[in-house]
């Protein structure tokens, strides 16, 4: 028998599900109701998600804290296993707080852009939440499928030619890295035999020799598909456009998407190609390296040379996925610990900015003053009613200097300028790059930790000269600045995001010593292994939250 | 195929000549497509083997399975029934719409519609 | 058997390969379809092929690999046509948006220069 | 009886049907026959014409004479496939004079014209009530409207009207 | 505890009073300025009260846990040098403070030139009180960022927008070489701890990566000390309000980089790469500052490159390594700080009263400001080196320092030349900031008459003017103590014998400084008109820093980034899905290639005919529907059709019925829908004229060859998964489960409800979202202008029935469905059962909840398209959104309903119900997920089927809208 | 023997009904016109619902009748489409 408390675990995912199917019950033009309900349910998830986080880092050291829970009550590596451990956790409360800055953001005017906004929207937290907890590889797919729907379907809400232009490219090439997902799976399915990720990486270290030429190609083929999503150069040429296209709101959300295929990469290389991996020790950390690092440099080229803030804003997006990656190929644990705290920044930051955008552009010219939703809604016999209630919310005094305030932060931020968290995540990264054991280690810095360094240092200075040149064309150049009607409901999302970062700098040390746990604990994948299998896999009692 | 073993000679000698008969209608019908040279002749190839063709595989398995259980098995009539209700609504559909096509181009091998013959004959009387 | 099978994933990827290279987005949607026909093949493939062994069980209700087909692969195909259904009509409609709002059937939705 | 089994041949149909599929168990009678109601009511909202039958017991006479003709057809076009271009041979159009009105009893006759390989339904105008028919075999177009009009459509008149 | 130091309270002052600033309402300007001025001076207060303690050589440490993993702690330090700055720091910021209540003007914002300056203040602050490396990073970029604002404060001007960002962008470089120095000193030692480096210096000296170590840090501290070559954003800073200019361009800002360059002298100095760098960078700016000051013809821009000049000197003096020389460099910054600051403010006095900075057009104001006229020439002449004021005792210092031999190397010889022709040059352009401004006659007019400013605008300048001569003339008995602290500070052991005389006797020095002095004024007797006259400065007049800069960023930033981004990315869609294409097969391949590729010998009977045959079909339909996807869509659909056919009777042949059956139904519900876009799309037979020529065939080939490489590769995985042995998978658990615990025969669709029924879940609601999407998407839809009119096809029949009046209209359409549409009906029911049969037997044989979806879908389409849209919806009320909502509540509901089981979720139940007179009958939790699936797919195919063919009839509503009109 | 023979006609009656979809698949290649494509690959439907039907007399299994059942039932839904689309170049009106 379980305790209600030890469904927690899959609540991330029934939450939202739940939610967004109710709400098609109702009318589609009860949008004040549709807007509280999905309101509640996102607040209730960050609540969930915090209450996860304290039951993932409950006690010190690194191990013995994966929770595993067997959906259908079929154990692992049989059934479908979610997995709770710090990393996941972490994601989990990202995604919340994204998520309810989001969605309060869209109540200003987005969420009646186009029909079914907030069961998309809900099914979009469901997949991303489901692709974090899931420890099952087809699962994995499955819930990639449906963050990828619902992204599909954001991107395009609101519709428009830049819009569709953009999903046509989006979902063209997600629908063939989803090949590529299927092909990798099956191959490893074909190969090893199971789906369970922890099963996997036992069966590994067995596998005869003979199948391992394939197993490698199936892997190898899988992490293109995440590498795509994740935005390594030269798959990433899709990101900036679709991006861009994408409303505020969702565009903040698709800061966290191209985090989920690092998230995959991070969790998988570490699972089966950590240490104990035998001859599979290390596989393609040295691509994921120098790719991470091709695509900062093209990321922070692309910072430079581009004139639109939404481009501005995916560029640096690439620069923080190159980052990460290249950060996962080094493979060390500080400096994994360090990219995990990089990773919380920049998510926020890149988000914070894609919120912001709207209000700015709204500052430069008169006419996006008017509702953006009005103009795209006119003539469409079917919206024209809804179009009719006025926009909710107050507006906010002073919009324009809190804008330029909130685009100064902002610009801290991505170029990891003190005294935000910007500058600590780099600080972390850069710190535990060149002290791999720890400061006043023994060990010494090889020629890509050099590279990778300059190129994390000089992507930053990218990030402050277009950010610079932005910000002074925006906010200094013109003479007569119009004053946005910004809301409440729009800037505070911002203001909060640019406060959890501030938060993230003065309370460094608390998420430092958390990301550093999850991070060793990354590099114990037997731990993990353990706790996810259950000790006689043929026993029939599991599905419990284990501690 | 030890299932076939155990089924009695007659059975399987009856399934397997209806066998044959319905996959060699079916096969006749489908070289009628290659060989007609008309759509309109065409049309009528297929029939072959919605037709008996079907109908003898069906009464083969329907026997064969019935000797084979030892019980009566005859969902498959339904296969049948099905097939002679729907083949005709697409071939009905596709021979107007090839027909239509054929007189939108004013092709000559094909007959005017009822309508136009009717004015013409009325013209031509009033004639 | 296999042989036949193998070649036949690998046309089907190379026709669906060739056709999603093509600038028109009609050939890019009948190439995604070609492609999950090879894909689904191929998760199909994985399982091993068998003849006359449908992993459904007889009336006892046992059964075992030796006597019937590998499920799995079976069960994720059947996940995978649904969601390549799905995604081929979310394909179909967009290209038809992108038809309808820039005028033009190219991937790009422009005519190239 | 009208409102709650508006199509009662329809629903006896599904029913056997159902049995036909499954199995002829008490148990399938009862499932099949809710699951019978159920489309027979899916079937009534979309208000069909409603045929009438009334000498419904010919049907099966019909049936055998069209399954007849159909062997018989499937024989000749063999024939015909295997000859080749052997001989010479005249397709065309004819075109029938209907009396027949009833949707249904026109489908029906649609079906056994089709089903009949050498016969093919092309067109019916309902303003002249012309019905156009394309023969693969045609020595004698006076005879096909013969047996068009005779064999099946007096069949089908009786039956339904 | 924290609020217990006053060191930590020297920081958090002025922060604090920086938010308070700009949160006070706009009117409260004098609130704000008294905020400002109690800040500074509890700074300076504060400062002042540690004298005793630091006076006694202690160090006083303040720490508080940052992030201590990492070695980043707020840790405070002050020892005598830092003291030492700390005071000047809020000092003259004080004053400033005084000076900007009377120069900023009413129409600017206070509370926003408070806020800027105030943080800035803490910012400086805590770049002198930091105990740790990393923040000072820290602080020391803040300086850059608060500079920068304050540069930028007038940003309405061109000139102001312009040189904050060139400041910001030069002194963030170097911040950010900083910190890579920094990090790597804390590679070397192990700490960031200044204390903890401070004692390391022969270890980091000795470490091979101290040359890095050292240019990355000097990269820092030169360009914040506006230091050859990077000293060009600092005359273009000039655009920043006086007092800004004063207070960051004197005292503060730029003296950040001598600053850190005298801190880690200890460290860092005495090797030749310091020697020759710091040595460089320091003569040059001091030569090349004084050579430009003398050409400008702006007042700020003068002293701009002034101050360049006199940082060049302490750098100078840094560079040479020897303690005495460091005493001198130390001096000469505090020396430097009061007079420039005193000219600063004076330049501003100027500016404010005449209007204009313009060296050309300011002269004989002496006649009506002559106070300032005085302090303004004292300051000068202690800029010039003139004897009883302090730059003289300063510059005494560096010559002295000059002329003794320091290291072997030819910079060295050369040093005391340059050092006497900066100094001259210094003169020369001192002479003529006094002599162009307050003699000659006075002009014609100004733009405003100028008088002497109130008393407390001068006040500032009286002060610091005043110190310049106390300091000068009495020099031990005023800074000599506190001068020794800090050079003690710096020093500590090596603190050499020095003496702070005014009159040492004729020695060499001496002769230097009257050969700057003597030589300097007659340079400006000689070419002082010409320097009046003068455009731009001789012979280094068209190396223009900023246009350089600003040339070397467009090309670089901007330019050349666009080109690369060009040629490293691509906003094709081809290329992109062949860089992808390309990636997958590398991938799958050299996996294979490195490691070897083994094909096993596992098979299933020998090829068979009928499946060679059934393959040669399928493979001509895929062929050939790539070859006719351009311009026979309909044919290409048809042979796709072909092909999925194929497919299905594959996995029928090999033992997947349940895969058959809903490839089958999705086959043709696919058919119809791709039909059903097929309208919109434009007619090929007006094509495009498609790009030909050997490019072209080029491209094509290439991309032959990827497909062909892509087919090849999968063909060999493919063929090496199949003959292997199989593995031991966990399909055995499912296939001995399925009936005894998931109570199923059909193991996949066990699978599918139960062991993985959460897949099911996830992929349901895929299909619900996806039709949602395209339910919004069409909503908005547009077709493009072509395929607005009706088909062709239909144009032409609409024709014809208008021909025959007689007919019933659209008699054509009428008839074509007249016959069979009853067919299509009766069929109906048909379907519904069969779908009731796909669903109940789904778990014991093929079928299941989304087959018989798809089958029940495809019967609603079939009526759909008997009857047409209107007829249908008249008769049958369809709302497939509910439908998608419901199945996923059931599912959602099932799965959850095991929670009331204490069960996790989806855990299934299933028991064998003995009902009367039907029997025993299974019933399965199971099976109620599987309805859930089932109404899922029903509600999402009908919607996305639906919203398609909407379209049609939206366009007939449209068009009848527009006849009304 | 009578096994022999069955199992001969029925791998004869398997190769008869894939050459019939040959045949077929010829004209849904070579047209000429778009309701020969259709037409023929009707009739590959209804070969391919044979060849269920004899694989399963041939495998001795019932579980191949749902998809000849399927094929028989809705498997003219989509040349209904075809052909409609043909007539009035839209599917649904
Ligand atoms: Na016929
Ligand atoms: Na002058």
């Amino acid at each position: 028998m379980m305790g209600w408390t030890q469904h927690l675990l899959i609540a991330p995912i029934l939450l939202p599900m739940a939610t967004g199917a109710a709400l098609l019950l109702f009318d589609e033009r009860r949008h004040r109701f549709k807007a509280g309900v999905n309101i509640a349910s996102t607040l209730l998830l960050l609540i969930l998600s915090i209450a996860l986080l304290r039951i993932a880092d409950i006690s010190p050291g690194p191990g013995s804290l994966t929770h595993s829970y067997a959906v259908g009550g079929w154990p692992a590596p049989f059934g479908i296993v979610l997995v709770l451990d710090r990393l996941s956790a972490l994601m989990l409360l990202l995604t919340s707080v994204l998520a309810a800055a989001s969605m309060t953001y869209s109540l200003a005017r987005w969420h009646r852009a186009g029909p079914h906004f907030h069961t998309l929207f809900q099914l979009l937290l469901m997949g991303i939440n489901g692709a974090f907890l899931t420890g099952d590889l087809f699962n994995l797919f499955v819930f990639f499928e449906v963050m990828l729907a619902a992204s599909y379907g954001l991107l395009l809400h609101g519709s428009g030619p830049v819009r569709v232009r953009a999903g046509l490219h989006y979902i063209a090439i997600n629908l063939v890295s989803s090949l590529f997902f299927l092909i990798g799976v099956s191959l490893i399915y074909g190969v090893i035999g199971t789906l369970n990720m922890a099963d996997l990486a036992m069966r590994l270290v067995e596998a005869e020799p003979g199948n391992r030429a394939l197993f490698e190609a199936g892997a190898a083929i899988l992490g293109v598909a995440f590498l795509i999503k994740a935005g390594m150069w030269p798959l990433c040429f899709w990101l900036p456009p679709a991006y861009t296209a994408a409303a505020a709101p969702v565009a903040a959300m698709f800061a966290l998407l191209s985090k989920v295929g690092v998230y995959v990469v991070l969790r998988l290389s570490l699972l089966l190609f950590g240490s104990d991996a035998g001859a599979l020790t290390g596989f393609g950390s040295q691509f994921l390296l120098f790719g991470g690092m091709a695509t900062i440099v093209f990321g922070a080229i692309g910072v430079l040379a581009t004139q639109s803030m939404g481009r501005l804003a995916s560029y640096n997006l690439l620069v923080s996925s190159g980052t990460l990656l290249a950060a996962i190929g080094m493979g060390d644990a500080a400096v994994i610990s360090g990219a995990l705290f990089y990773l919380v920044s920049s998510t926020l930051t890149v988000s914070a900015l894609f919120l912001l955008i709207e209000l700015v552009e709204r500052a430069q010219e008169p006419g996006a003053n008017l509702l953006t939703v009005t103009m795209e809604a006119y003539g469409d016999e079917v919206d024209a009613e809804g179009d009719e209630e006025q926009e909710v919310g107050l507006i906010m005094p002073g919009a324009l200097a809190i804008v330029g305030v909130c685009f100064g932060c902002i610009a801290l931020l991505l170029a990891g300028f003190p005294p935000l968290s910007g500058f600590i995540a780099k600080f972390a990264l850069l710190a535990a790059m060149f002290n791999p054991d720890g400061l006043g280690g023994e060990a010494g810095i090889g020629g890509p930790t050099w590279v990778f360094a300059a190129l994390v240092i000089l992507s930053g200075l990218a990030a402050l000269i277009s950010l610079l040149r932005t910000g002074i064309r925006t906010f200094w150049a013109p003479v007569e600045a119009v004053m946005p009607r910004v809301l409440v409901v729009e800037a505070a999302p911002i203001i909060v995001l640019i406060v959890a970062c501030v938060v993230l700098t003065v309370q460094g040390a608390p998420l430092l010593r958390y990301t550093d746990a999850a991070a060793q604990s990354l590099h114990m994948p037997a731990n993990y292994i353990d706790r996810v299998l259950p000790p006689s896999a043929s026993g029939n009692e599991t599905g419990e939250i284990e501690r | 195929m030890t299932h076939i073993e155990s089924l009695p000679a007659w059975a399987a000698l009856l399934t397997a000549l209806f066998v044959l008969i319905g996959a060699s209608l079916t096969l006749l019908g489908a070289i009628g497509t290659l060989r007609f040279h008309r759509f309109f002749e065409r049309v009528h190839a297929p029939t072959l083997g919605t037709s008996w063709g079907t109908g003898a595989i069906v009464i083969s398995s329907m026997i064969f399975f019935t000797v084979l259980q030892s019980r009566p098995v005859f969902h498959e009539i339904l296969i049948g029934a099905f097939i002679t209700v729907t083949t005709p609504v697409t071939l009905m559909l596709l021979a107007r719409a090839a027909l239509y096509r054929d007189r939108a181009e004013g092709r000559e091998d094909v007959p005017p519609h009822p309508a136009a013959l009717r004015r013409k004959a009325s013209s031509g009387g009033e004639d | 058997m296999e042989l036949i099978l193998a070649i036949a994933i690998g046309v089907l990827t190379g026709s669906g390969v060739w056709l999603i290279l093509r600038p028109r987005t009609f050939q890019v949607i009948i190439g995604l379809s070609l492609l999950s026909y090879a894909v689904n093949l191929f998760i199909f493939s994985t399982g091993g092929l068998h003849v006359g062994q449908a992993p459904v069980l007889g009336p006892d209700g046992s059964g075992t690999l030796a006597e019937h087909a590998d499920p799995v692969p079976q069960a994720l195909v059947l996940t995978a046509i649904v969601i390549g259904f799905a995604t081929t009509a979310l394909f179909l409609v967009v290209l038809l948006a992108s038809r309808g709002l820039t005028g033009s059937d190219h991937v790009d939705g422009r005519e190239p220069r | 009886m009208n409102r709650v089994l508006p199509y009662p041949l329809l629903a006896a149909s599904l029913l056997i049907m159902w049995m036909l599929l499954n199995a002829f168990t008490l148990g399938h009678f009862v499932l099949g026959a809710a699951i019978s109601m159920i489309a027979t009511h899916a079937m009534t909202s979309l208000q069909p014409s409603k045929p009438r039958l009334r000498r419904w017991q010919l049907l099966p006479r019909l049936a055998a004479i069209v399954m007849l003709d159909i062997l018989r057809s499937n024989l000749a076009v063999a024939t015909i496939v295997l000859q080749g271009r052997r001989r010479e041979r005249v397709s065309g159009f004819v075109a029938i004079p209907l009396e027949l009105r009833d949707r249904t009893a026109l489908a029906l006759l649609a079906c056994i014209v089709t089903s009949t390989p050498g016969t093919a339904w092309v067109e019916y105008d309902t303003d002249t009530e012309i019905l156009l028919i394309h023969v693969l075999d045609l020595i004698d177009e006076d005879g096909w409207i013969e047996l068009i009009k005779n064999r099946y459509e007096s069949l089908l008149l009786e039956i339904f009207e | 505890m924290i609020a217990d130091s006053p060191l930590f309270w020297i920081i958090a002052l002025p922060f604090t009073a920086s938010l308070l600033a700009i949160c006070l309402p706009a009117r409260a300007r004098d609130a704000v300025t008294w905020l400002g001025g109690i800040a500074t001076l509890s700074c300076l207060v504060l400062t002042a009260r540690l004298y005793p303690s630091v006076a006694g050589g202690e160090t006083i440490r303040h720490e508080v846990e940052w992030i201590p993993e990492l070695g980043l702690d707020f840790t405070l330090r002050m020892d005598g040098f830092a003291w030492m700055f700390a005071l000047l720091v809020s000092g003259i910021g004080f004053l400033v403070v005084i000076y900007s209540r009377y120069y900023i003007s009413p129409e600017d914002s206070v509370r926003r030139f408070y806020f800027f300056f105030l943080a800035f203040t803490g910012s400086m602050l805590g770049v002198v009180t930091s105990g740790n490396l990393i923040l000072l990073v820290v602080f020391w970029e803040l300086t850059s960022i608060f500079s920068f604002l304050l540069i930028g404060y007038w940003y309405q001007n061109v000139a102001a927008r312009d040189g904050a960002r060139m400041a910001l962008t030069i002194t963030a470089i170097g911040g950010l070489a900083l910190l890579a120095g920094v990090l790597i000193i804390g590679h070397i030692v192990g700490s960031y701890d200044l204390d903890d480096v401070l004692a390391s210096g022969t270890r980091i000296r000795s470490h091979q990566l101290y040359v890095p170590a050292l240019v990355l840090i000097l990269l820092g501290a030169l360009t914040k000390s506006a230091q050859f070559p990077f000293h060009f954003w600092l005359p273009n800073a000039m655009a920043a309000p006086t007092p800004v200019s004063a207070f960051l361009h004197s005292a503060t800002m730029v003296k950040a980089g001598v600053f850190l360059m005298a801190r880690l002298w200890p460290v860092l100095s005495g090797t030749p790469e310091w020697f020759v760098i710091v040595g460089l960078a320091g003569m040059a700016s001091l030569v090349l500052g004084a050579y430009l000051a003398m050409f400008q013809q702006d007042l700020k821009g003068l002293l701009a490159y002034s101050t360049i000049s006199h940082l060049g000197l302490s750098t100078l003096l840094l560079s040479l390594g020897s303690p005495l020389a460091a005493v001198a460099a130390i001096f000469h910054m505090i020396n430097h700080a009061t007079f420039k600051a005193s000219l600063f403010m004076a330049a501003g006095i100027i500016d404010h009263e005449t209007g204009t900075r313009d060296l050309r057009r300011l002269s004989g104001l002496f006649r009506y400001m002559p106070i300032t006229g005085t302090l303004a020439t004292v300051a000068s002449a202690a800029m010039a080196g003139v004897p009883l004021l302090n730059g003289f005792l300063s510059k005494e210092m560096f010559f002295a320092e000059t002329v003794e031999r320091h290291a072997d190397h030819w910079l060295d010889i050369v040093t005391p030349y340059a050092a006497v022709l900066g100094s001259a040059l210094s003169v020369t352009y001192s002479v003529r900031l006094i002599h162009s401004i307050f003699l000659g006659a006075p002009p014609e007019s100004f733009p405003r008459r100028p008088h002497e400013p109130p008393f407390w605008m001068g006040f500032p300048v009286l002060f610091l003017v005043l110190a310049c001569l106390v300091v000068g003339t009495i020099p031990g008995l005023t800074i000599g103590t506190y001068l020794h602290v800090a050079v003690e500070s710096v020093l500590g052991a090596d603190t050499p014998q020095y003496s702070l005389a005014v009159w040492h006797g004729f020695t060499l020095p001496l002769a230097m400084s009257t050969v700057a002095l003597v030589g300097g004024t007659l340079l400006y007797l000689a070419i002082g008109d010409y320097l009046e006259a003068s455009e731009r400065p001789l012979l280094l007049g068209r190396i223009n820093g900023q246009r350089i800069f600003e040339q070397v960023m467009v090309a670089i930033s901007w330019r050349g980034a666009r080109s690369l981004e060009a040629i490293l990315g691509t906003r094709r869609l081809q290329p992109q899905l062949q860089l992808l294409m390309l990636a997958a097969v590398a991938a799958g391949a050299i996996p294979l290639a490195v490691d070897g590729l083994t094909l096993g010998k596992y098979e299933v009977k020998g090829p068979e005919l009928a499946f060679a045959g059934l393959w040669i079909v399928g493979a001509a339909c895929a062929v050939t529907a790539a070859r006719q996807a351009k311009y026979h869509r309909l044919a290409s659909l048809v042979l796709l059709g072909g092909t999925g056919l194929v497919t299905c009777m594959t996995f029928m042949w090999l033992s997947a019925p349940d895969l058959a059956v809903t490839q089958l139904v999705v086959e043709i519900v696919t058919t119809v829908l791709l039909l059903l876009g097929l309208r919109w799309l434009p007619k090929r037979s007006q094509a495009i004229v498609e790009p030909v020529g050997a490019a072209a065939r080029l491209r094509r080939l290439r991309d032959l060859g990827l497909a062909i490489a892509a087919g090849a590769g999968m063909t060999v995985i493919a063929y090496a998964v199949m003959t292997r042995i199989p593995p031991e998978t966990i399909a055995e658990y499912f296939l001995e489960r399925s009936y005894l615990e998931g109570g199923g025969r059909n193991v996949v669709n066990v699978i599918l409800v139960d062991f993985r029924g959460f897949d099911t879940f996830g992929e349901i609601t895929v299909l619900g979202i996806v039709a949602l999407t395209v339910f919004a998407l069409l909503r908005r839809f547009r077709p493009a202008p072509d395929s607005i009119e009706r088909p062709e096809q239909q144009h032409i029949q609409r024709v014809f029935d208008e021909a025959y009046p007689e007919r019933k209209p659209d008699a054509t359409a009428h008839d074509y469905l007249f016959v069979s549409s009853v067919i299509m009906q009766w069929m109906f029911p048909v379907i519904i059962v069969l779908a009731a049969y796909l669903f109940l037997r789904g778990h014991d044989a093929p079928g299941g909840g989304f087959a018989a979806g798809i089958t029940m879908a495809a019967g609603f389409i079939l009526q759909y398209m008997a009857a047409g849209t209107v007829w249908v919806e008249d008769r049958l009320r369809i709302l497939p959104v509910k439908w998608i909502g419901g199945g996923l509540l059931v599912a959602v509901g099932t799965g959850a309903g095991a929670f009331l089981a204490g069960a996790p979720f989806l855990s299934s139940h299933f028991q064998y119900l003995d009902l009367p007179f039907i029997g025993e009958v299974p019933l399965a939790t199971a099976t109620l997920f599987d309805l859930g699936v089932f109404l899922l797919v029903v509600g999402a195919t009908v919607l996305m089927l639906i919203a398609l063919a909407h379209q049609s009839i939206r366009r007939l509503r449209a068009s009848r809208i527009e006849e009304q009109a | 023997m009578s096994a022999t023979i069955l199992i001969w006609s029925l791998t004869l009656a398997h190769l008869m009904l894939v050459l019939a979809m040959a045949c077929n698949v010829y004209r849904v290649i070579r047209g000429p016109r778009a309701q020969d494509r259709v037409l023929c690959l009707d009739a590959m439907y209804v070969n391919a619902m044979l060849l269920v039907l004899t694989f399963g007399m041939r495998t001795g299994s019932t579980h191949y009748f749902e998809a000849a059942l399927v094929i028989a039932i809705i498997g003219f839904v989509s040349s209904v489409a075809l052909a409609k689309f043909l007539m009035r170049g839209e599917v649904i009106e």
